[in-house]
């Protein structure tokens, strides 16, 4: 009886996590679809955005979330790996490192911007940028990345890690053949919870890749990214409401390819060496 | 994990080349520090000089235009936010990812997975806007001025159960199944072993998970204030607005000048130490426990 | 074919294995044949389970006993691609076909596993917990199991002082102890042990023995073993599978001495002359 | 010869002058003018420190900023905003400071429907804010808020949501969403009326400048693209965004 | 004190026990203590290693056996609390002094563990994997090796037409073959193994033994066993551990035959005789 109730509890809980998701994106789909074309997924914004589309802001969106990802995903599996494998399981300097990710992870976006913008744009040179905007959104899914990753690497069942030392392997090789692939899971799930914060970025965005809405020519150029665009239609410019859903219709469907190319990325990259 | 340390030249290398980076990642917290520090030096010098804290016992609004910088209503709202948030999505979060992993049946699963990462990547705009639109003239109808504790810590959670949800999932996954079989040979229910011996078992990589998104939450900012409110009081009730943090920054630091700007990277640093305090506690809770549970 | 046992209620027959109080069958497995995702790991076992006796069960690895022990608790139906087909008769039931309350037959029908699985939770919750599951409510009543399973597993006087730290700081024998004590606090009437002992040393291996030993008459065993001679020392009963074109039979049931002894079939006498016990 | 104009700061004007901008550079194929967003403070902070060639800000400089030049490009009305079911149709000066300063509590007490009010304000350092306290000689911290909202549309959206609310916006904005059949009321503002037209003719009394700031006289590109934007070739622009062209 | 090992170079004497080649020390271990995190568990171990032979190390669970075979490959440096102390002299090198390549030495002495842990990967890639990390380039030296380890542990009958179908599927005694085919494709000088047979059945078991004999004079072997009967069976040397007040000791070492016929130690009759191998 009880045993019954827990699972109408737990089928609860799904239900009402997909119907709130439902109901936040309800009028995503039923307002965006109204203003979407195809030619919106195209064309420049005009108008302020109210008209035209999107091209432009696409096309910088995921320029910056390339950089993002290319900087994040080696930086961040390379710190995940140092501190499951070769940190000293007590050590001060990896518990501070521990704490640093933690606290990163609760930099809010906003000062991470103004952050990105006095060291990337002001003291490194870059201005408002594509490059600038991606650097900081790369330290901003750094910690939520590295945590997964780590936690992954260390349910790796220690058996293996001591087969292979005794097998007078190397702890790169035991790393790259064994430990990584296991992981794989953790790995995605970190990446997709990356790239969820990459995409729904805003504030850090506006203070660094910046809020021109032309085609960028160059990484050095500054560029809106589609969450930027969706805030200023959204709160900033009157009569931009329609426009901010078809925009944010074209997010989440962007997020589901995104996701859906991350997993089978990461599948295809390790599945092969593994056989489970 | 209980291996560790290098003994030949690559790994000697890797160890050096990880450890750099590492340092690196380090190195950004304390540049960022550093910046927080650096930008509200002139405001913490005259803060203290002016005897600031005061406000703790004495609170004295926040006028920044008047000189008058009372934090601690904002330092308790974004607490009190935080911890609502979790308290609804820890469960939340904790049932889907049961769901996910013991319910669910396979195509449902990953659909139901595919929700969980879409939900983690709306960005906090679309939240708001659903907060600002839909929840809040919902409580208004209610309790006006809907604007609210209750609709920052709903939206919220909304926002942070992604990552309790799966974090926990992939936690769960890695309990090992003899727990499992062994459960089911003594004739327990499925509540009770998933309750009592799983959770228990993947309670590291839970817990680690409700940390990150406690973090998240702490910092979470543009949902926050379009549902918020954002009147500096103390959270008395559920249903009055507060200003949290991370709003105050967002809300003014576009317009603010001289001291008002250095008392907002102020609030910055502020909420930085609160992040820090968190971290450090569930840090020595979990090495204690740790101590406790295990010994190899 | 390999039904070698005696006419049942002949007390004399017994006597000529390790003493066994009632030679009544407690469990019937008639017929009954496991596969995994359609391909067959066991087919057409026939056996019965005397109750207070200890059946031993052998055979080489991967002839599927671990299966069969766990189709007799019905935990077969928890993996997903297992299917069972035969008739478990157990108290008037066709455990196979009628409705059962699982949680209540395994609460009658305990089992230990290969490795030692404690929960990771303190010793003592480790007991309470299927206790309290199985409705045992008073407080005093639970405490008196508890401490009766600790001492029937030799664990109470190591353990004693420190019940409530966590059971995986066990050693791999005292851990072991403690699956067991964990399903004898139930009082289950049939205890199914696979391979109790394969993870411990002589030392912790004999406790177990005894224990074993000691359980005889008030339970039902029902072990698989690797290591014959401990089957020759415990059994009242041995069968004997073996596996041909990968799947499992039961060759010879019967008599442990019998079958030790004096085997019927062939592959029997090669596999106890041939194995090195 | 390729040139660059970087112009930064209130998030009011960016739409607008990223409008002028486009329009410029179509006429001027090698100029690129950027535009980018980040508030008055950062408009003044950025032409100051030479980040910015051109600083976008929402008001007037004010006795502080007199190191800065400044360029009218627009005027923008600020307007009381009710929700359309109140049945309050105007509002004295009195009857407002009454609300803002929490003496009035429901829109009973003035002959309005049996509902709690709730105050909107806008946050600290925003010009609108600055513009309303002064016109009411009221101080910050005597007014008793419900609501503190950042953004034009924060406010229309929060009094769409809530009957009893009653806040301060943008006129031309307001009068957008009014046309649009948006659940919002525009009130005259003592005695005149608050629309655009009243606005432009000079005789609105809460209205604030939408000016571009440098820190020396312009020159060149910076001149022209100022002159520009001050001319009548974008006027349809300005009124297209809300605005009331100088 | 628990020397007792015959006069080096007597053939005559090591006849005693099971053939055994040249009894020339190996590796030789003197006063070696392993401590856990400052916890002595294993204190001032001493005694040689034949080349050729076959030592088993027999005591009661916890005793410290797994602890002083992995010292002997250097595997507690891995071990974070862990510290050893003493010489352990090898190739006139003290291990635990002089600065050793630790790879180098690993693929000297190769070690097989009590549970079966393949790499999650395929056979064929399970093998491979360790010769390529030992810069073994020659693709068909490659596949020449590992069909001989797969034969040596008579893996090749089995598997051959599927080694490229995942290690994990394999059964549990195939698994733990495929794990010293893994070590055995390294051409170690000697070969640690920790309780390779205790999850094996009798068959598996018998055919792991059968191979261990013929590694004899080939490889070096050390054998950690609870099996008694196995190690009488296979040692030509044995070690006989105990624990005293939660330290490991070697309480004697000797010939096989000696140790198991005419031990010295009370205590080593005790387990002996007690000890239901
Ligand atoms: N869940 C499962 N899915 C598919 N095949 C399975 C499953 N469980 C067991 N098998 C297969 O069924 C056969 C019998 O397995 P079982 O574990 O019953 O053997 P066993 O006699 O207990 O062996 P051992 O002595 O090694 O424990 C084996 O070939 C095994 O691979
Ligand atoms: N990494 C470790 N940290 C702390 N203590 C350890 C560690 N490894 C082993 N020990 C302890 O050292 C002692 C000896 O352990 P070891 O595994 O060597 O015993 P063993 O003789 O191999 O026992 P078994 O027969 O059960 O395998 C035990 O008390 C054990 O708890
Ligand atoms: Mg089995
Ligand atoms: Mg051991
Ligand atoms: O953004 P504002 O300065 O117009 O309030």
């Amino acid at each position: 009886m009880a045993d019954r109730l827990f699972s109408y509890l737990v089928f609860g809980c799904a239900l009402l996590v997909v119907a709130l998701l439902f109901w936040v994106l309800g009028d995503v789909v039923i307002e965006g679809s109204r203003h979407f074309s195809w030619q919106f997924l195209y064309s420049a914004p005009a108008d302020a955005g109210r008209s035209g589309g999107i091209g432009p802001i696409l096309v910088s969106t995921l320029w910056i979330l390339l950089i993002a990802l290319g900087l994040a995903l080696p930086l961040g599996l390379g710190v995940a790996i140092w501190l499951s494998e070769f940190a000293h399981q007590n050590s001060h300097f990896a518990n501070g490192i521990g704490i640093s990710l933690d606290i990163l992870a609760g930099v809010p976006s906003i000062v991470f911007g103004l952050f990105g913008n006095a060291f990337f744009s002001i003291y490194l040179g870059l201005g408002f940028s594509l490059l600038a905007g991606g650097l900081t959104l790369a330290c901003m899914i750094l910690p939520v990345f590295v945590r997964t990753c780590e936690s992954g690497l260390r349910a790796v069942n220690d058996d293996w890690r001591r087969g292979a030392l005794a097998l007078g392997m190397s702890r790169s090789a035991a790393i790259a053949h064994i430990l990584l692939p296991v992981a794989r899971p953790a790995i995605v799930a970190g990446l997709i919870l990356g790239i969820g914060r990459a995409t729904a970025e805003t504030a850090a965005l506006l203070f660094t890749s910046g809020y021109v809405d032309r085609m960028p020519g160059s990484l050095l150029d500054s560029g809106r990214a589609l969450a930027v665009h969706i805030y200023d239609l959204s709160m900033n410019v009157t009569g931009g409401d329609g426009a901010a859903y078809a925009s944010a219709l074209v997010l989440v469907v962007l997020i589901i390819t995104l996701n859906t190319w991350a997993q089978s990325l990461v599948d295809s990259w390790f599945k092969r060496r593994l056989l489970s | 994990m209980m291996f560790k340390a290098s003994s030949s030249r690559a790994d000697r290398r890797l160890n050096a080349l990880l450890l750099l980076l590492t340092s690196g990642t380090a190195l950004l917290l304390a540049l960022i520090m550093l910046f927080l520090l650096n930008e509200s030096w002139p405001f913490l010098i005259s803060w203290w000089r002016n005897g600031g804290w005061h406000d703790f016992y004495q609170p004295q609004g926040w006028y920044p235009l008047e000189g008058r910088f009372g934090m601690s209503p904002m330092i308790l709202s974004s607490l009190a936010v935080t911890v609502g948030a979790i308290t609804l999505a820890l469960p939340l979060g904790l049932g889907s990812a049961i769901f996910l992993q013991f319910y669910a049946i396979s195509p449902f699963a990953q659909s139901f997975r595919l929700l969980l990462n879409l939900l983690a990547g709306i960005p906090s705009v679309v939240f708001g806007l659903w907060g600002l639109t839909r929840l809040v003239p919902l409580i208004t109808s209610w309790q006006p001025p809907g604007a609210s504790l209750l609709a920052a810590i709903l939206v919220l959670s909304l926002m942070i159960l992604p990552t309790i949800a799966l974090t926990s999932a992939s936690a769960l996954a890695s309990v090992s199944k003899d727990l499992v079989t062994g459960s089911m040979a003594l004739g327990l229910r499925r509540k009770t072993w998933i309750i009592n011996v799983l959770i228990p078992a993947a309670k590291v990589g839970i817990s680690r998970g409700v940390l990150l998104a406690t973090a998240r939450a702490l910092g979470e900012t543009m949902a926050v204030m379009m549902v918020a409110g954002n009147v500096v009081q103390n959270p008395i009730g559920l249903f009055e607005p507060v200003r949290v943090l991370t709003a105050n920054i967002a809300l003014e630091m576009a317009y603010a000048m001289g001291d008002h700007r250095a008392s907002l990277f102020a609030s910055g640093l502020l909420l930085t130490l609160l992040v820090w305090l968190l971290s450090w506690t569930a840090h020595r809770m979990s090495n204690s426990s740790k101590g406790a549970n295990l010994n190899g | 074919m390999n039904r070698q046992i005696p006419s049942p209620y002949t007390l004399g027959d017994v006597a000529l294995g390790v003493p066994c109080c009632v030679p009544e069958a407690h469990l019937q497995v008639k017929d009954v044949s496991v596969s995994y995702g359609g391909k067959k790991v066991l087919s057409n076992v026939s056996l019965d389970i005397y109750k207070g006796c200890i059946t031993a069960l052998i055979g080489p690895s991967g002839c599927g006993k671990t299966s069969f022990l766990s189709t007799l608790n019905l935990l077969t139906d928890h993996s997903e691609n297992a299917h069972v087909t035969g008739q478990l008769l157990f108290d008037d039931q066709d455990l196979l076909r009628d409705p059962v309350d699982k949680l209540k037959l395994r609460r009658r029908i305990g089992m230990v596993f290969q490795n030692p699985n404690p929960f990771p939770l303190s010793i003592w919750r480790n007991l309470e917990l299927p206790l309290k599951e199985h409705g045992v409510r008073d407080r005093k009543t639970r405490q008196v199991k508890i401490e009766q399973a600790l001492k029937d597993v030799g664990l109470w006087d190591e353990v004693h002082d420190r019940l409530a730290s966590p059971a995986l700081a066990l050693s791999g024998g005292q851990q072991q102890r403690l699956c067991i004590a964990r399903a004898l606090v139930l009082e289950p009437e049939i205890l199914l042990m696979d391979e109790p002992c394969s993870a411990l040393d002589p030392i912790a291996s004999g406790v177990v023995e005894e224990l074993i030993l000691r359980l005889r008459g008030r339970y039902t065993v029902v072990i698989v073993t690797h290591n014959l001679a401990q089957a020759r020392r415990l059994a009242n009963y041995a069968g004997f599978f073996w596996m041909t074109e990968r799947v499992g039979k039961l060759v010879e049931f019967g008599q442990c001495r019998n079958l030790f002894e004096t085997p019927i079939h062939a592959l029997t006498a090669a596999y106890i002359s041939g194995a090195k016990g | 010869e390729n040139k660059r104009l970087i112009l930064t700061g209130s998030s009011t004007v960016a739409p607008l002058a990223a409008e002028i901008a486009k329009r410029y550079e179509s006429q001027h194929p090698r100029v690129r003018i950027d535009v980018q967003m980040g508030g008055s403070a950062r408009g003044i902070n950025d032409v100051r420190g030479g980040l910015a060639d051109i600083g976008m800000v929402s008001r007037a400089l004010k006795e502080s900023e007199q190191d800065l030049k400044s360029f009218l490009i627009a005027m923008d009305g600020i307007g009381v905003v009710l929700h359309k079911s109140n049945t309050i149709t105007a509002l004295s000066d009195q009857q407002i400071i009454a609300i803002y300063t929490g003496n009035i509590r429901n829109w009973e007490q003035l002959g309005g429907p049996d509902k709690p009010i709730t105050v909107i304000n806008k946050a600290e350092g925003r010009s609108t804010l600055e513009l309303f306290l002064q016109h009411f000689s009221l101080k910050n911290s005597e007014i008793k808020a419900h609501v503190i909202i950042g953004d034009n549309q924060q406010g229309i959206k929060t009094i769409v949501g809530n009957p009893g609310a009653i806040g301060y916006v943008s006129i031309g904005s307001a009068e957008y969403e009014v046309a649009r059949g948006t659940a919002i009321k525009l009130l005259p503002m003592a005695g005149n009326p608050a629309t655009v037209e009243a606005v432009a003719k000079g005789h609105y009394p809460l209205s604030r400048q939408l000016n571009l700031v440098l820190k020396t006289e312009p020159s060149g590109l910076a001149k022209n693209f100022i002159a520009y934007a001050q001319s009548a070739h974008v006027k349809d622009l300005v009124e297209s965004q809300f605005f009331v062209a100088p």
